[in-house]
C-alpha cells in the first residue's frame, strides 16, 4: 500500500492518523502541500525522522522545486513524476486528503 | 474500500461519499467502509441539519448493511479522540485499531477517499 | 497497467487538478492505459468551455479536452454537476455526462485508482 | 449598522455560502444594512444559474438572486469568475461581474467586512 | 477583535495560532465544523480549558444541532446567528479559515 | 490589512489574495499585509513551478513596496516552524511575534484572511 500525502503538516493534522494506520515498510509519497514536510529544521523534524524509521518517504521533485526547497530532510527520497507512476504500479494506493 | 476521513456539513465530501457509497452497493459490488478521523463524526447520533438548511444525511448510513455494505469498520482512536463511543453511533460497525485497519486496507483492490 | 483517475477539486483553486494531468502525462509516457478520468465534487468545474484563460496561464479544460481527443474517456458526474452548474450546454467537447455508476466501472477495468483532492 | 460580506466558496461544496447566507438573514432580521456580497475564489460559482437542484433541497444560487432582487448588490470578481467559467450568459439575475476594485469600495462603505471560506 | 474558528481542531491546527494571536479578553466564536471544539471528553479538551482561561469562547446552535452536540464543554457559550451578528457589531471580525 | 495564512500552489488563495493586495494598493488606500503559518512559505526565495504547471508569482511580492503596502509583517513563530529566517523571504519585512500582531491587527478596521 502507497500513502499520498498531499497537505502541508503545519496545517492539518493528516500525517500523524496516516503513520498510525499504516505498516512497517509501507512508502509514503509527499506531493503538493505535503512535501512541506521535507523541510530542514522544522517543528515536525521529530515526527518526520520517526517516520523515516518505519517507511521509505518520497517527495516530488516538481512539487519540491515549485516551493523552492532545494535541501530536504535526510532519507527522504526526491522523486519525480515517473517513478511516482511505479510506485501506484507497484502498490494500492491512497491519498490522504 | 470507502475510507472517509472528513466531517459532515462543513463540506460535502462526507454527503458525496455516502452516495457513491450506495451507488456501489446497488452495483451489488463487495464493498467495505472505513471511518476514521472527523468521519467517525458522520456517524454520530442525533443530527439535525434544519437550522443551517444542509441535507441531513446521517440516518442514510443505517442503510448501508441492507446495501450490501457488509464491512463497516470504525477506528478506535479516531472515536476516542472525540470523546465518542461505539453507542454514539447511527449504526453497528466494528470498531478496529490502526494496525487492523491496515490489514483490511491491504487487501483491497481500491481505495476511494471522502 | 491501466490507470483509473479520480479528480475531486476544481480547477486553479486547487492543485489536484494539475497533479491528476501531469501524473496521466508521465503514465502515457511510459506506455500505461489510462481507463478515465471521473471527475467528481468540486472536480466537475473542470469541465466547464467557459474557462477565459489568459494567454500566459494553462488552459485547464482545454487540456483535459485535448486528452479526451486522444481517446481517453472523461467522465463528469451528473449528479454532482447539476448541483454546480455544469450541463451539456457548457460541456468541453470530448466529455461526457454519466451516473456514478460509471465510476464503479471505471474501478472494475482498472488495475490502479488513484484520487487526486483536496 | 453596515455590513460587507466576502464569500470565498462554492455552494454545496463547503458550508462558507449557507454560513454566509444565514449570517445576513439575520442581520437584516436585527435592521442591519448589508452593504454588498462579494464573491471571489470559488466564491463565483454561487452565482450561475445552470444548478439543477432536486425540490428537497435548497437552491442555493436562486436564494442568492432572490436577496439580489430586494436590493442587496452582489458582486462577482471577473477575474476569479474567468478562471471557473463563470461569464455573463449563465450569471443569475440581479448580479453583476466586477472588478476587485468593487472588494475595495465595499470594505470602504461597511462598518463591519465578515468573510466566509475554507 | 472577534476570532471566528470554523475548522475541526482535530483536522487542523488553526486554533493553535488562533490563540497565539490573540489578546487576552478576544472572544473567540466557533462556527461550522469548528464547533467540534465543543465536545466533551475530546483529546482537545486540554486546549479547550485552557483557551477558556483566557476567551470568552460561544459556539452557534445552529451548528451544533446540525451535528448532534447537545452538551458542549462547560464555558462554552451556545448563541444563536442573532448574537454572532451583535458580536461581528461589537468587534473587528478576522476568520481563522 | 491582509492577514496571509495559507501555502502557495497547492491551492489559489496565496494567489488570488495578492491579486487583492495589488488592487487595493492600486486604489491607493494605507493598506498592511501579515504573513503568519503557511503563508510564510509565499515569501520563500527560489520557487520555481514550470515543472508543476502552475502561475509563479513570489516574484511580484517584491513590488508590494512600490504599490504602497508600507507595513508587511511576518509572525516569528511561523517562520520558526517551518526553519526558516528573514533571509529567506523574497522580501524585506517586519517580524513580530503574535502578541505584536495582535496588536496591529487590532489596529484595522478591515481584517481580509487569504
Amino acid at each position: 500500500m502507497l500513502h499520498i500525502v498531499n497537505k502541508s503538516p503545519f496545517k492539518y493534522r493528516n500525517l500523524d492518523t496516516c503513520v498510525r494506520v499504516s505498516e512497517k515498510e509501507d512508502p509514503i509519497i509527499l506531493i503538493e502541500d505535503g512535501v512541506y514536510a521535507a523541510l530542514k529544521g522544522s517543528s515536525i523534524e521529530g515526527l518526520m525522522k520517526k517516520t523515516l524509521e518505519d517507511h521509505p518517504v518520497f517527495a516530488i521533485r516538481a512539487d519540491l522545486k515549485a516551493r523552492g526547497i532545494d535541501e530536504v530532510l535526510d532519507g527522504i527520497e526526491v522523486c519525480d513524476y515517473s517513478c511516482f507512476v511505479d510506485m501506484v504500479e507497484k502498490h494500492i494506493p491512497y491519498s490522504w486528503l | 474500500m470507502f475510507v472517509n476521513r472528513k466531517a459532515p456539513h462543513g463540506s460535502i465530501y462526507a454527503y458525496e461519499g455516502l452516495e457513491v457509497i450506495l451507488i456501489f452497493g446497488a452495483y451489488d459490488q463487495e464493498i467495505s467502509a472505513a471511518f476514521l478521523d472527523d468521519a467517525v463524526l458522520s456517524l454520530k447520533k442525533g443530527q439535525d441539519t434544519s437550522e443551517i438548511g444542509t441535507k441531513e444525511f446521517s440516518a442514510t448510513f443505517r442503510v448501508l448493511e441492507a446495501y450490501g455494505v457488509e464491512n463497516r469498520y470504525v477506528e478506535r482512536e479516531s472515536l476516542e479522540q472525540r470523546g465518542l463511543t461505539e453507542e454514539d453511533l447511527v449504526m453497528d460497525v466494528e470498531v478496529v485499531d490502526g494496525a487492523t485497519l491496515r490489514k483490511y486496507m491491504g487487501e483491497q483492490d481500491v481505495l476511494l477517499p471522502f | 497497467m491501466k490507470f483509473g483517475i479520480l479528480v475531486q477539486e476544481g480547477p486553479y483553486n486547487h492543485q489536484a487538478s494539475d497533479s491528476a494531468y501531469n501524473f496521466i502525462q508521465a503514465a502515457l509516457e511510459k506506455g500505461h492505459e489510462i481507463t478515465g478520468v471521473f471527475f467528481y465534487n468540486d472536480g466537475v468545474i473542470n469541465t466547464t468551455k467557459l474557462m477565459d484563460i489568459p494567454a500566459d496561464d494553462r488552459h485547464i479544460s482545454k487540456r483535459w479536452s485535448d486528452l479526451g481527443a486522444k481517446g481517453i474517456q472523461l467522465i463528469v458526474c451528473v449528479a454532482a454537476a447539476k448541483r454546480r452548474g455544469i450541463n451539456p450546454d457548457v460541456l468541453i467537447e470530448n466529455a461526457r455526462i454519466d451516473g456514478l455508476g460509471q465510476l464503479s466501472e471505471l474501478c472494475i477495468e482498472s488495475d490502479r485508482l488513484i484520487t487526486f483532492g483536496d
